[in-house]
């Protein structure tokens, strides 16, 4: 199957379910109104959500995608109590800066999620993006390393080993 | 999708997946103007917020090839003419301008209130293609060094 | 009562920012707040004690209700001051093409 | 019923503009041109037919304690005549004047846009829809004045932009005040139940609204704007908004207001009286300096709307006539000299009197129209101008009021003495221009013609039998104050 068609397909039952979700399912009216404005809306912007075809088996993706979320947490638990031992600690041992990390991923995908985990949790965030060069530049609140591979390893690897299992 | 057009990867991809999302609630909040809060300008106003993410999150050349912008334009005038076309059927059906002509329906349910759900598409319509258009006449103005 | 006055008082610095800034887009905001305050003294007016929002849900009962005829109003004024911030923003934007700078006292063409 | 029909045809012909002449430029002025001829036709035919009644109409046909009314009474009709008549006009002269700017199919839908706004608020009977219609006039109005994209007029615009929202927002706070005082927003019902409240509420919104619609007639303190605003637009522009867009938005507001509305408490037609003669004196005083010929006319805009708050403010009957015959005049002859001044700057590219000259021989029809406009605006006795002049200075001595007299007739000294000087740089002086630039074509002179036939003509309306049937009936609308609330509720029930 084609990407766009598919990615219309996806788009079209999701906005039948959002409607659904939305309206009273019961009147028929909502029901038919309901399938025209899906329709009108897969229309107009259908085709940008899927844009690249994924390997893997949707199910498994989708347990991946569960381990990820619980790994996350986990991540988030760590780094938020790291950043409020700097917080109240007195002298503040903070060491800001901006350091560069490699990715393997090259979906855009699973980089946004990449740099989207990396953002949410304490500490990092994600300042700019270059897909070309897999790169990710993260403004760190504590500086531990200037080297890309070690930065690699402390703030990247964290996440992507799931993120391949589910978006590559 | 260049690199260079537009902003990082991240918001488009955001953007990318919920652009449709905001669309179908624009309408949805059309569509329900005379039985919940909102109606034609609140939903038009979204309706041009998710034609607007995608003007900024992928550049003026990519949204000129997805979206016909003479087009945009000629739905605006066109939605307001019909707007006022359905007010003077208002005087020769109802008797008075903008009068509600049309069978009313049963309470809560959505074809009813007569015309007002009509007068909501097109304001929705009209709001959401002004809207864009402005944004997109503004954004597009260079600014020349003088005179 | 108290409302009315921080109401009144938020209508002023609208007022103060439009005589005395001297950057365009300063007094664009200025002039949102002078919409925003007047919007503000239409809500409150239609605000009475006890009531409940003005709409008609299914399986509601009626009941008080404030006033909706200035929520209505104020929903208009919003669109019209959003039409003037546009038409506002778009003349900045001109003027600055022309001038090069948004200083209102360096925008001086016309005298007397 | 033809009362929608003032909103409906140039609303819908504003929207047919954009839709259709985007691509055929012709169809912008073939359908403009039909919806002003419609709308002049309209508007004379009601005036000639109704006489004294006063017609009611209900929007979408609700009845009066939701719904919003449209009444039409002979002031409403003798403010239509007089904005499709300069509606006509500016259109006719736009043709030609407008081609060497850019762009022409926007300026039509926006012109139609300002002529929809000034008509609604003229036809509405509530606040609100009053206000709305109120910020239509103005937006168009704030776009035509930057329509010819030069640096002036954008700094023009921007500073009639920031004035017009102030002023709309005091109205809109005064409009709030009213409906928080009167739970209703229908004019007449205002003025039914307004007495019975406290008299401070009164003076709260009479204080606002006097602010705001004072900005918007622009009378002396708050004049700031028009000079910059009036004199960067486009010649027909500059007419509208000198000729009927102040009144309409300005003066024809404050005089419902505050006759029909309020009753005129003494206070606010003192008010009138005194904001009116500073407007007059100072006013001309700023004019009598000025070299360039288009802001030299605005300054005397706000210099003749002095003369009608005058004659509103001496509140008698024939104080009344007078301001109402000079509100008409005004419109007619303040807009042919801003034709002349436009077809004067389209064939020399010029606005300073001292560069102009001699142009008897280049501009035939501009320069003794200009001369017609001149005599008419000075008050000199067969032209329309010295009649309401006249009726105003007799009704201020009649008031018991001959110092305002004295003022008035100093003013209008001073501005003979300033159009003077402008016959004699602008049109005699001795500097030969010999070549023009562009030709003033034949429908820039119909027009100009067509108001100073006009000039002439509308003197006969003193007459006393043309007076009976023409300005009596609305010095009677605005002088049996109370008399609105009856006709309008009343008219309402028989429906």
């Amino acid at each position: 199957m084609e990407t766009k068609t598919k990615s219309r397909i996806i788009v079209f039952v999701a906005a039948l379910l959002v409607w659904f979700a939305l309206t009273d399912i019961k009147n028929y009216q909502e029901v038919l109104i309901g399938i025209a404005i899906s329709l009108l809306v897969t229309f107009l912007t259908g085709h940008f959500l899927v844009t690249t075809e994924k390997t893997q088996h949707p199910v498994k993706r989708t347990i991946h995608f569960l381990f990820y979320i619980l790994k996350f947490v986990w991540e988030m638990i760590k780094a938020n109590l790291e950043v409020a031992y700097l917080v109240i600690h007195p002298m503040l041992p903070i060491k800001p800066g901006i350091v560069k990390i490699k990715t393997k991923l090259n979906k855009d995908s699973a980089i946004t999620v990449l740099s989207n985990s990396i953002t949410l949790t304490p500490g990092t965030l994600t300042v700019d993006v270059n897909k070309d060069k897999q790169e990710l530049y993260i403004h760190w609140i504590n500086v531990k390393t200037q080297d890309i591979d070690e930065a690699t390893e402390e703030i990247g690897n964290r996440f992507e080993k799931t993120l391949t299992e589910v978006f590559e | 999708m260049q690199q260079n057009d537009g902003m990082t990867l991240i918001v488009k991809t955001v953007t990318r997946i919920s652009v449709w999302m905001i669309l179908l609630y624009g309408i949805y909040i059309i569509f329900h103007g005379h039985l919940s809060p909102g109606g034609g300008f609140a939903g038009g106003v979204i309706i041009a917020l998710a034609l607007l993410n995608v003007l900024l999150a992928f550049g003026r050349k990519f949204t000129s090839e997805w979206l016909n912008i003479s087009f945009l334009h000629d739905l605006e005038s066109a939605s307001a003419t019909l707007f006022l076309v359905i007010g003077i059927l208002g005087i020769s059906l109802g008797g008075a301008f903008l009068a509600n002509f049309m069978n009313k329906g049963e309470l809560f349910a959505l074809l009813s209130a007569g015309t007002i759900l009509t007068l909501n598409i097109f304001i929705g319509i009209k709001v959401g293609m002004s809207l864009f258009l402005v944004v997109w006449v503004l954004a597009g103005s260079k600014i020349v060094k003088g005179e | 009562m108290i409302v009315y006055l921080l109401c009144f008082l938020l209508l002023l610095v609208g007022l103060y920012g439009v005589l005395t800034k001297r950057d365009l887009i300063k007094i664009i905001l200025s002039i949102g707040i002078l919409g925003y305050a007047v919007n503000l003294l239409l809500i409150l007016f239609a605000y009475r004690k006890d009531s409940v929002y003005p709409i008609l849900a299914k399986g509601k009962e009626v009941a008080q209700m404030v006033d909706p005829l200035p929520q209505a109003l104020v929903l208009t004024s919003i669109v019209i001051e959003l039409g003037t911030t546009a038409m506002l923003v778009a003349l900045a934007i001109k003027l600055f093409e022309k001038y090069q700078t948004f200083d209102i006292s360096q925008i001086r063409r016309l005298k007397g | 019923m033809i009362l929608p029909y003032y909103i409906i045809i140039p609303l819908l012909a504003a929207f047919l503009i954009s839709l259709i002449a985007g691509k055929k430029d012709n169809w912008a002025v073939i359908l403009s041109v039909i919806a002003t001829t419609a709308l002049l036709v309209l508007s004379l035919f009601s005036f000639i037919s109704m006489k004294d009644e006063t017609v009611t109409y209900s929007m979408s046909a609700w009845s009066l304690p939701y719904g919003i009314v449209l009444v039409q009474d002979a002031l409403t009709s003798f403010i239509l005549v007089m904005v499709s008549i300069i509606s006509f006009t500016s259109l006719i002269f736009s043709i030609q004047y407008i081609r060497h700017l850019s762009m022409d199919w926007k300026y039509y839908s926006l012109f139609m846009l300002l002529v929809t706004g000034m008509n609604g608020v003229i036809i509405t009977g509530d606040f609100f829809n009053l206000y709305v219609f109120m910020e239509i006039a103005l937006f168009s109005a704030f776009a035509l004045v930057a329509y010819g994209s030069r640096a002036e007029e954008f700094e023009a615009a921007f500073k009639y932009a920031v004035m017009g929202s102030v002023s709309s927002f005091l109205i809109l706070a005064g409009i709030a005040v009213t409906y928080s005082a009167t739970s209703t927003l229908t004019m007449a019902k205002v003025a039914e139940v307004l007495p019975t409240n406290d008299q401070k509420v009164i003076f709260w919104i009479g204080a606002l609204f006097m602010a705001g619609f004072g900005l918007k007639a622009a009378a002396m303190p708050f004049h700031a704007w028009l000079p910059d605003a009036h004199s960067s637009a486009p010649a027909p522009i500059s007419s509208m908004l000198s000729g009927v867009l102040i009144k309409a938005l300005g003066i024809y507001v404050l005089i419902r207001i505050f006759y029909n509305v309020f009753n005129a408490p003494e206070i606010f037609t003192k008010i009138f009286l005194v904001l009116g003669t500073i407007s007059i004196i100072i006013g001309v005083f700023l004019a009598i300096g000025q070299w360039d010929m288009k802001r030299l006319l605005a300054y005397h805009s706000i210099s003749q709307i002095g003369y009608i708050l005058l004659g509103m403010g001496i509140a008698t009957p024939l104080g009344i006539l007078g301001a109402v015959f000079h509100l008409f005049n005004h419109a007619i002859f303040k807009s042919l000299l801003f034709y002349n001044a436009g077809s004067v700057e389209m064939a020399l590219g010029t606005r300073d009197l001292r560069k102009m000259g001699n142009l008897m021989k280049i501009l035939p029809t501009t320069s003794q129209t200009s001369l017609i406009a001149s005599l008419s605006i000075s008050g000199i006795p067969p032209f329309n101008g010295f009649f309401s002049k006249l009726i105003i200075i007799i009704a201020a001595l009649q008031a018991g009021l001959p110092w305002y007299a004295v003022f008035a007739i100093i003013g209008s000294l001073l501005t003979l003495a300033s159009f003077m000087k402008v016959q004699r740089y602008g049109f005699k002086g001795e500097t030969t221009v010999e070549s023009v630039e562009n030709k003033v074509g034949w429908r820039m002179n119909t027009a100009m013609i067509i108001l100073a036939v006009l000039c002439i003509a509308t003197s006969l309306m003193v007459v006393p039998g043309i007076q009976e049937v023409t300005l009596d009936p609305v010095v009677k609308v605005i002088a049996d104050k109370t008399e609105y609330i009856q006709l309008v509720l009343g008219g309402m029930n028989g429906n």
